[in-house]
């Protein structure tokens, strides 16, 4: 019998896999091409506490072996996400994961307080966004101020708290002590590195917003470096993303050190891939005799 | 899905015609649909969304240019290779709209799902095409009317000039369809709402999923409050023209 | 007549195109491939007070779109390179910029005062190498250091100052105004990213170093924000790199703001990567009838 | 450097062979010596090297196993396709120190450069090749001495224990060549010292540019005061066996 069931922040998923906030819609959109009760988990779109229209289009570029995205955290607001994208989702066996955004910290508070006593697995506070203004990177780019958000939001949650970091600072390990002491149950890494693409034809940055989140195997080397330091320096547990398309991937972040993965451009290039990824570490763990999954978190010999 | 390529041939300078059989597509699509096309290079992950231009037995045919270092890569594909394409995507034309008569106005690229269109409605449409200078496609349809920018063939000048004239002498129709370049389409708006016509478009945007997840392939549309953002592989990429905000 | 020439720092380069420093060995090398007086200006391999023996191989490793690699500034040192590897070098007639590392401070102005007085066109400050314990990232990660070595080798120098910039840092802009406050007379950026690699099937990371530099394709979208970024704040030209391949990359770093561009990981994929790059931009000059080259410096329009 | 590939076939499971024209290389390559093959994937940055196998008038043959996804990409390629290859890189064997008898010993994939090397001494050499279980190339060398680990066919055991069995009967050669795996090389370096022949090993290093500059391809080779790294690349990839040092 293989193994798969992991446990993150009190969340028991049947496997390490969830989606990556942003990539997979409400889920609901791949239905038709997943069997949704066979994930880990499903991370939804980021939800702030008022409709957000996001930055206009093109919202996307092509890179080498990735995809920059400025979407710009477009959203139905909480109350019409409760009201109509909710219900469908809990009709499947799957822990849900709400990343939660807001332009201020009591914006990101009110969001979790209309959800807390909904049938939701966790919240994940995204601090980390690159395509907004206010909030977002913002937040997640000074050690003080992640700690601070932390602790005011876990304050207010009556469910598991998961900080989703940013990749884009000097230091990722003070990013992840500085949740932890704002009392973080699990850490998501890594949000998109900021980067921007140019036509030299038209000579216009392709993405109307000019910047936007680099994603997607280009990213890979950067977040599993990210993975194996925090994990080396903090004890609360890791989903691991960024660039992850096969099942060898997501046990490289394994390896790393991440208990879970979520899979998010790979969405976007095959929606069967969170399947392909389920596929992938099973194969891996037959092929190498491993009879529980969390036998290879953080297995890396090194 | 994946689907084995019949043929990929030049049609003009830069532009290529392939056919794949694929059954789940044919059997589903309908016209201003599209398909999602994955490359066979590790290093370009996206996909690349083509109009289904017409669906024959059990084969689909796409039309496309060679844009970028995508449509390069596709069009060097040969009979007998595979393909990895999604779809039929996306929400097309209303042909249910068509009693007695429509126009179906296509330039450039934008003629592609028109061939498929035009098939459909058979002898209830008029077509008229647009070209640049080399034509394509235009034996496949019935009688169209052509105009090339250069005056090559058919009328000299746009094929909205070519629209306004017949509209002049024959100015009734259930709807207008249209596929092409921005600047077309809001010309053939303007023309519609002159003549009281309803009109459906076609839009492009830079896709992601093609499957209404990601978000990133947004347009304008008008609302009761203003306006919001939709995406144009789910929601559209036909919506009517009314209902569409050009930008710029 | 189609003018390719620029200035940097003071240094007259025929083009824009100079080599990444470390990708093109001491030039020679390349000689065989390529016609080095072609070349706006090569840029040597760092170079240390004493010889270093780098780290153990493996030392590179292929990712998606790009390379990782942990050579960690293997160079026969300073006397052994005036002694060997300038003579060779000033056969040429092409700027000859040297990258220079160090441990300590006081080892970057030694390395400095050895070459003050030699036919060199600049000092590139290498304070971001990523593969070294010492010196390096560390000096280039806290804008207070920036400024503090720039200023030291800046008064020990008789030759205009490149200071390299770091990627891995929460903020570019501070460490580029930071270097511009020592008294930089112009900027190299980005070096590399902190990256990793694991090889799942032998659980082991695939440089013997662990981590290591990430080049290539995969980090352009980030060097040119990055570029893009530090333009608009600072008034010191910039010498833009990562990732470029080809002519039309080159033309992306220079709209975004660079005034000359380094090639790097490309000498790695094609030994004539130099001067596809020049043979490129030129084409672009001439497609679009362009009569300087200065004309299209930061002429993104955003 | 384009070539055009004439044939890439299997010789054994997951291990081709590969033949492509290359007028240059053909003429200036010496045994040992290798060429470095970029991958048509933009994905895949780096070139892959591979020592040349043969050469025979203008073509220039490679035998390699899949390992990766570089190799798995090289071995879909196909009689007319092009690959992009420089070359020749490297040192190679030093056949001048061969007066009379030189041992040739191959492990594996080692075997590849072997067989130009000992069609270049000709009948100055005596061949040990060790094979897991399934032969390749052993027809096109003359008189080999085949061991495999399995015992399928020649020796059962280790190649280095038919080479030992060989020089205990007649323990005299110039030089011993070798090339495979490490865990042979070191054994050939013991038994080499142990008689007093001199010996040549062929190494392998992860490698960027293949010509010297880059300095990732490092080995450590004695020195007067101590060791320094030396490149695989340009350096090598054959060194006296006396100077490496193997580490672990
Ligand atoms: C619904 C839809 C239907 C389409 N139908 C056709 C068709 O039938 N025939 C045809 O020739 N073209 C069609 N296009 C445009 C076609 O998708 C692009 O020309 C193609 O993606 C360019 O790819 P590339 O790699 O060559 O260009 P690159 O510029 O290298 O592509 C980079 C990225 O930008 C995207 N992109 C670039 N231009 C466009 C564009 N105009 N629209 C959308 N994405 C773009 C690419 O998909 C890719 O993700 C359609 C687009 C859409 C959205
Ligand atoms: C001088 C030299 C000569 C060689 N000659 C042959 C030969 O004749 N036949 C043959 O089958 N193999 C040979 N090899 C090994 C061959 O280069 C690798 O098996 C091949 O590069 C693996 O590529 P991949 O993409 O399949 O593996 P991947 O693991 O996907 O490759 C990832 C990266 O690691 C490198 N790499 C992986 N394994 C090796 C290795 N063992 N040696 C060097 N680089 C490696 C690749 O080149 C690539 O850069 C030689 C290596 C060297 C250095
Ligand atoms: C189109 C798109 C939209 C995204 N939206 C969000 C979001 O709403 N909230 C969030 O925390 N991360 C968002 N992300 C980031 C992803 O969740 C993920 O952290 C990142 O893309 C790295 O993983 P990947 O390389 O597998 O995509 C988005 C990414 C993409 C590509
Ligand atoms: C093999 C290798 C060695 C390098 N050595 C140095 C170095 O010695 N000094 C330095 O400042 N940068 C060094 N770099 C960084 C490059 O100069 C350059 O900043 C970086 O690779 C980004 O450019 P690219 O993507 O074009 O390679 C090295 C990069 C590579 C790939
Ligand atoms: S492309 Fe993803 S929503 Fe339209
Ligand atoms: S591979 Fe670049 S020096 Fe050997």
């Amino acid at each position: 019998m293989i193994d798969m069931e992991v446990e993150i922040a009190g969340i028991k998923m049947k496997n390490p896999v969830t989606t990556a906030s942003g990539t997979f819609g409400h889920g609901v959109e791949y239905a038709k091409y997943v069997d949704l009760n066979r994930l880990g988990a499903i991370t939804v779109k980021a939800i702030t506490l008022e409709p957000r229209e996001g930055n206009p289009p093109p919202r996307i570029a092509e890179t080498p072996s990735g995809i920059l995205n400025s979407v710009g955290l477009q959203n139905p607001g909480v109350d019409t996400f409760i009201r109509e994208d909710l219900p469908e989702l809990i009709k499947y066996q799957v822990p849900i994961i709400v990343n939660v955004a807001g332009n201020t910290i009591e914006e990101y508070c009110q969001v979790v307080e209309k959800l807390n006593d909904l049938p939701i697995a966790a919240f994940e506070l995204n601090i980390s966004c690159p395509n907004v203004k206010h909030g977002g990177m913002a937040f997640g780019s000074d050690p003080h101020m992640i700690e601070k958000v932390t602790k005011k939001v876990k304050n207010r949650s009556k469910k598991p708290l998961i900080v989703k970091l940013s990749p884009n600072v000097t230091s990722i390990v003070d990013s992840a002590i500085a949740a932890c002491d704002g009392g973080a149950d699990a850490l998501s890494l890594i949000n998109t590195l900021l980067g921007m693409a140019i036509d030299a034809e038209s000579r216009k940055p392709i993405l109307k917003n000019i910047t936007g989140g680099l994603s997607g195997p280009a990213i890979k080397p950067i977040a599993l470096r990210m993975v194996y330091e925090v994990h080396k320096a903090v004890n609360i547990p890791i989903i691991g993303m960024g660039g992850i398309m096969t099942g060898i991937d997501a046990i490289e972040f394994m390896l790393a050190g991440a208990t879970a993965v979520a899979v998010g451009t790979a969405n976007l290039v095959n929606p069967t891939a969170v399947i392909d990824v389920i596929d992938g570490i099973y194969d891996y763990m037959q092929r190498h005799d491993i009879k529980s999954i969390k036998d290879i978190v953080g297995a890396l010999s090194a | 899905m994946k689907s084995s390529i019949l043929f990929n041939r030049l049609l003009a300078p830069g532009i290529y015609q392939m056919a794949f059989s694929c059954a789940d597509i044919a059997r589903s699509a309908s016209p201003g649909q599209f398909v999602h096309i994955k490359l066979n290079d590790s290093g370009h992950i996206l996909r690349r969304p083509f109009s289904i231009s017409n669906i024959i037995g059990d084969i689909v045919y796409i039309v496309y240019q060679v844009r970028g270092s995508g449509t390069l890569i596709i069009s060097r594909l040969k009979s007998g290779d595979e393909i990895d394409v999604i779809g039929p995507l996306g929400r097309g034309f209303d042909i249910s709209r068509t009693k007695n008569r429509a126009l179906i106005v296509g330039g450039g690229l934008g003629i592609a799902p028109l061939l498929y269109l035009s098939r459909m409605l058979s002898n209830k449409s008029e077509v008229f095409l647009g070209y640049k200078d080399h034509l394509f496609l235009v034996e496949e349809f019935e009688h169209p009317i052509v105009s090339t920018e250069t005056g090559i063939s058919g009328y000299r000048g746009f094929v909205t000039d070519a629209l306004k004239e017949y509209l002049e002498s024959s100015p009734m129709a259930d709807i207008i369809y249209a596929c092409g370049p921005v600047g077309m389409l809001k010309a053939v708006k303007s023309i519609s709402q002159h003549y009281g016509i309803p009109c459906q478009v076609s839009l492009e945007e830079r896709m992601g999923c093609g499957i209404g997840a990601c978000l990133v392939c947004s347009c304008k549309i008008k609302a009761e409050d203003g306006w919001h953002y939709m995406r144009v592989c789910a929601d559209g990429p036909v919506f009517m023209a009314d209902e569409v905000i050009f930008d710029d």
